[in-house]
């Protein structure tokens, strides 16, 4: 805001109008669907999902290994070289916990998120997912979770076939 | 200085957005000898998010480029007004050499044309019917006949002409060797334009890297210049607009010929890769260009003028009528095409003694906008 | 070779959470603003560059194309920038390669955004900004990436909710002068942290909201800048940079990107020790962690300092390095990309000495302003001098 | 170099097939809303003429988007409209095959800049080119809510 300007334009509609009605709203449905190629990468990374196993991809370069995996180094700019499988365990790098959906509504029950740095990766290698059967209050960064899978039978080649991570048991 | 693609299929399942991109970026690093982690100041990617399926697209862009924790920006916007963006890059001092990428992954898109429908105005254009987007191609196409006098059979011969081009150009997806019979014949668009006449989408990724005039003599002696470029919108309410022109390519050439000194463009280009999203585009825009007289584009593409072995060769590569559609990366797919002209790598489809080449494209339905630019050796 | 470029105009719209205007609207309100304000009209502009996040909010597939009418783009070489939340920044920064290559003497940049058409809650289109196979299927959304970084920056360097509360503090009450505010509030440390957990640990005093509004500015070459006013504020530095797409194996507690973004955007203004020679600064805010983070990227606190800075009161506006004098995303309102260009404009009048009540105490000759964007991965950075 | 190894199977590409459910509740805006008026209450179409270059356009305007002004004279067309330009479809916009094929046209009016692109109402095609006068079909106005979809199609004066 400038002193050189005295008045700023723009009208604005408030909660009680929406509810009078006073303005015209116009509803439109839209619904954009894709198939996405999952490509190289990912497409084996689903498959191994499946069968309960995590797998990366290592940089023959910079001898990082890769999680989630791709096919190509980002840092060396070359394509990587191997498949190796990783551990279903890791760290918490971070978490928090949501009491809102993607809508932005409120929740009954919290879901618990974390960055979950993968064991037998390179360090910082973390994917996100979902954690389970911890009391909110006992999370913490930096403590060790292992992978919770579905049954095989249910598992469909998704992300999701990792149900949550739990608490490692010592 | 550089370029490199990868697709060119009506579908690539093996390969996600990202390693297509990978595998076009890397081609055109070893075209141009360069190392994007050490020799590349700026990367710019053209991309609209709901052909991609994600908000924010550029968010995917960097890794597969080489351009991690370097300047990298989106233009939502057709390829070749991302050339114009790293040529500004170039000219302010900001990089001496600069990548540009665009890329269609047409066949991950399940509804294209409801997509398309969505660009059109919420408010007055869009929800009171519900018809193929196309119906803006089939007004326009039906004004631009009846204003300029040009035969139907006209535009199907553009058809015709361009797919038979495609059929010696290894990225043709869409080339045959039809007759006009067919092309007038096919299932109506959106009346009177045909699906014959209407370009199908397919998939690619095409990179190109730019240098300043002082880097490119430093990297060989292949270069390609680009002389002069222009870009421009018409109005955007298609109530507004003349159906029967493209004033937007009108502003846009007149911005790049000043550029590259381009003063009668009827004799100047040796070859030229315009708009065909539509087989009237074609028309419509080399009027617009003034390569053709105003409603006689028709006449001269019937009398051949814009064969392979005519006046002024126009879509010798088969254009997105017999190649493909290429989404936003349509622009940089004409200007691929010219660069292999000038280059002398056209192989089967070379013009003798091409040394000036012109591109134009359009962002298709429902914009009016375009860009131009004028390459030379 | 580069030639200098001035901003000499600025304007924008309220910004409040839904707007009657249409985006091509809300952009000719902007437009015009900062066209009068610079005493042109729109033939004397060449160019135009806009900056709008993703369509999923306005609601128009290519809606770089839908509002050019309202920012005057008709005729004219428009384009359309886009780095997710950093694109409000980076709209001048495009229109900056426009003047400054030598293409065009005016160009005009214009940011617009309308979040409000989205229901049921323009959240939700942060839904398809996540990795559609390995993120989206987990329910992800915004609040999630802020939740995790903010967690992981306080476990770093040991910071405290409270150090972070005085942030929002700030920012609502700074916003209290600002005329267009949606949210300028006199609240307490104490307000925020009973404020209702959304995503611990950020509650919602610690977040703004969505909003609908545009903002605008004119940038000229240096010499037509000379012709048009005695007080050009003088665009000397930009920067941007991506880091990479894979947000979860990235150090979390520090903004790399934001560094090498202002780095670039440094070198180029010939500024040496940035701590003692920017003045005024508008970093980003939509959350107030995100403040701190950024004044560390940005090399105006040392790493896991700016907390401290913010507590001592540095950063108010009587303080050695006032930060959002404007009231920010946090007061101000956040429509992404125009909230982003509010910051500029915010510079533009802190360096002119036009910012009325917000006016910064110590006298202002450069200023920066930075927005960020994308899964935690775009630095947009420019530096301005009076 | 590109990457160094590629699915040759078809059956090991896998696909992500998902969608993004979005609802959008538009406002009309400044002057959208004064048209809405206009068409709800009088079955009319509101324009705005631009004091400066004396442009009328249709629908109304907030703005002059050449001169760059605000725009305060609106006055409702008591002309009929022109086709401008036709076209018919056979699908619809989710490129599914519709029974009918569906004739849409702009909609001109004469010294006015603008339209309204909308169903032709076609019983004879011949009838049918290039400046035959038009009339809208309304909705009553009981039904009306002021946006386009009050008007069911345009047909022959």
């Amino acid at each position: 805001m400038s002193q050189k300007i005295t008045s700023y334009q723009g009208r604005e509609i408030t909660p009680d109008d929406v509810k009078q009605g006073k303005y015209l709203d116009i509803v439109y449905r839209f619904e954009p669907k894709y198939s996405w190629a999952a490509g190289v990468a990912i497409s084996r990374f689903l498959t191994e999902l499946k069968d309960g196993k995590i797998v990366a991809r290592k940089c023959h370069k910079c001898e990082r290994i890769l999680v989630p995996p791709r096919m190509y180094c980002e840092q060396c700019y070359r394509p990587t070289d191997e498949w190796v499988q990783v551990k279903d365990t890791g760290t918490v790098n971070t978490f928090s916990i949501s009491h809102v959906g993607t809508d932005a509504r409120r929740l009954k029950t919290p879901i618990l998120v974390a960055v979950v740095d993968i064991d037998g990766a390179s360090p910082g290698m973390g994917i996100l997912h979902n954690l389970g059967e911890v009391e909110p209050s006992k999370i913490s960064v930096g403590m060790k979770v292992q992978a919770v899978w579905k049954r095989p039978e249910e598992r469909q080649g998704a992300i999701t076939d990792i149900r949550y991570f739990k608490p490692m048991e010592s | 200085m550089g370029v490199g693609y990868a697709g060119f299929d009506s579908m690539t399942p093996g390969l996600s957005t990202r390693e297509l991109m990978f595998e076009a970026a890397s081609r055109a690093y070893e075209d141009a000898g360069i190392d994007p982690r050490k020799d590349v100041q700026s990367f710019v990617c053209c991309t609209e998010d709901f052909w991609e399926g994600i908000s924010i697209t550029d968010e995917y862009m960097p890794d597969q480029l080489g351009a991690v924790l370097r300047p990298l920006c989106t233009i939502s916007s057709d390829g070749i007004i991302g050339l114009a963006t790293a040529c500004m890059h170039i000219m302010s001092g900001i990089a001496d050499v600069a990548v540009v990428e665009s890329h269609s992954k047409f066949s991950d898109v399940v509804n294209p044309d409801e997509i398309a429908s969505f660009g059109y105005d919420p408010i007055y254009t869009h929800h009171h019917f519900d018809a193929d987007p196309r119906f803006l191609a089939g007004m326009e196409m039906a004004r631009y006949l009846k204003d300029t006098g040009t035969k139907r059979e006209s535009c199907a011969q553009v058809a015709v002409k361009n797919k038979k081009n495609a059929l010696s150009n290894s990225r043709g997806v869409h080339g045959a060797n039809i007759d006009k019979g067919m092309v007038m014949n096919s299932p109506i668009a959106a009346s009177p334009l045909t699906e014959l006449e209407s370009s199908k989408g397919i998939d690619a990724s095409i990179v190109f890297v730019l240098a300043s005039a002082q880097k490119a003599r430093k990297l060989g002696d292949r270069a390609v210049w680009i002389k002069g470029i222009g870009w421009s919108s018409d109005t955007p309410v298609i109530e507004d607009r003349d159906f029967a022109r493209a004033e937007y390519v009108e502003q846009a050439a007149a911005r790049a010929y000043k550029m590259a000194n381009v003063r009668s463009p009827a004799s100047y280009f040796d070859v030229a890769e315009v708009d065909d999203t539509y087989s009237y585009k074609e028309l419509q825009s080399l009027e617009a260009l003034k390569l053709a007289p105003k409603g006689k584009a028709g006449k001269m593409v019937d009398t051949g003028a814009f064969d392979t072995d005519g006046r002024l060769p126009v879509n010798a590569s088969g254009g997105s009528l017999g190649v493909g559609h290429l989404l936003e990366a349509t622009g940089l797919h004409r200007t691929l095409e010219a660069v292999m002209q000038l280059r002398g790598q056209a192989g089967r489809l070379q013009i003798p003694r091409a040394r000036r080449a012109l591109v134009q494209s359009w962002r298709g339905i429902p914009t009016a906008t375009g860009a131009v630019a004028v390459l030379g050796n | 070779m580069r030639r200098r470029v001035a901003i000499v105009g600025a304007g924008m719209t309220l910004f409040r959470r839904r707007m009657l205007e249409t985006p091509k609207e809300l952009s000719f309100e902007a437009s015009k603003m900062a066209l009068d304000a610079a005493g042109l009209t729109l033939k004397d502009i060449q160019s135009v560059v806009s900056g709008s996040a993703p369509d999923a909010f306005d609601g128009v597939h290519m809606k770089g194309e839908y509002y050019l009418d309202g920012m005057g783009a008709i005729g004219k070489p428009h384009e359309r920038v886009y780095v997710g939340g950093g694109t409000g920044v980076f709209t001048p920064i495009g229109g900056w390669w426009n003047v400054a290559s030598g293409m065009y003497d005016t160009c005009l940049c214009v940011a617009e955004e309308k979040m409000s058409p989205l229901h049921p809650h323009p959240q939700y289109a942060f839904w398809s900004i996540f990795d559609q196979i390995l993120e989206r299927p987990l329910g992800t959304t915004l609040l999630w990436i802020f939740s995790l970084e903010m967690r992981r920056y306080m476990h770093k360097y040991g910071i405290k909710e409270e150090e972070i509360a005085e942030v929002a503090v700030k920012n609502k009450g700074n916003a209290v002068d600002h005329p267009c505010a949606q949210l300028g509030a006199n609240i307490t440390v104490d307000d925020v942290m009973r404020s209702e957990p959304i995503c611990e640990p950020v509650k919602r005093l610690d977040v703004s909201p969505p909003s609908d509004g545009a903002a605008a500015v004119i940038l000229a070459s240096e010499k037509v800048a000379k012709k048009l006013t005695d007080q050009p504020v003088w665009l000397d530095g930009v920067g941007w940079t991506l880091d990479s797409t894979h947000w979860t194996n990235r150090d979390l507690a520090y903004p790399e990107y934001v560094e090498k973004a202002a780095k670039m955007a440094y070198k180029m203004a010939g500024i040496k020790n940035p701590r003692k020679e920017i003045d005024v600064a508008e970093p980003y805010d939509p959350f107030d962690y995100k403040e701190l983070h950024h004044l560390e990227g940005l090399q105006l606190a040392g790493k896991g300092e700016a907390a401290k800075m913010t507590v001592d009161g540095v950063t108010q506006r009587d303080g050695d390095l006032p930060v959002c004098p404007s009231g920010g995303l946090l007061g101000v309102g956040n429509p992404i990309a125009a909230a982003g260009m509010m910051k500029i404009c915010e510079i533009f009048w802190q360096l002119r000495g036009e910012a009325g009540k917000r006016q910064v105490k110590k006298d202002a000759r450069t200023g920066l302003a930075q927005a960020w964007g994308d899964l935690m991965q775009v630095g947009t950075v420019t530096v301005m001098r009076s | 170099m590109p990457i160094l190894e590629k699915i040759t199977q078809p059956s090991q590409a896998r696909h992500w097939t998902d969608s993004i459910p979005l609802e959008y509740h538009y406002t009309a805006g400044v002057a959208g809303e004064e048209f809405r008026r206009e068409l709800k209450e009088n079955g009319r179409f509101l324009s705005s003429k631009c004091a400066k270059c004396k442009t009328t356009y249709i629908p109304a305007r907030m703005f002059c988007p050449s001169c760059f002004v605000e725009i305060k004279d609106n006055a409702p067309l008591e002309k009929p409209g022109y086709v401008y330009s036709y076209t018919t479809v056979n699908r619809n916009r989710t490129g599914e095959p519709i029974e009918e094929p569906l004739t849409v046209a702009l909609i001109k009016f004469e010294g006015v800049k603008g339209g309204i692109v909308h169903r032709l109402q076609v019983d004879n095609q011949n009838i049918v080119s290039f400046g035959t006068k038009v009339v809208p079909v309304l909705k009553d106005q009981g039904e009306r809510t002021g946006a386009l979809t009050d008007i069911i199609a345009f047909r022959p004066q």
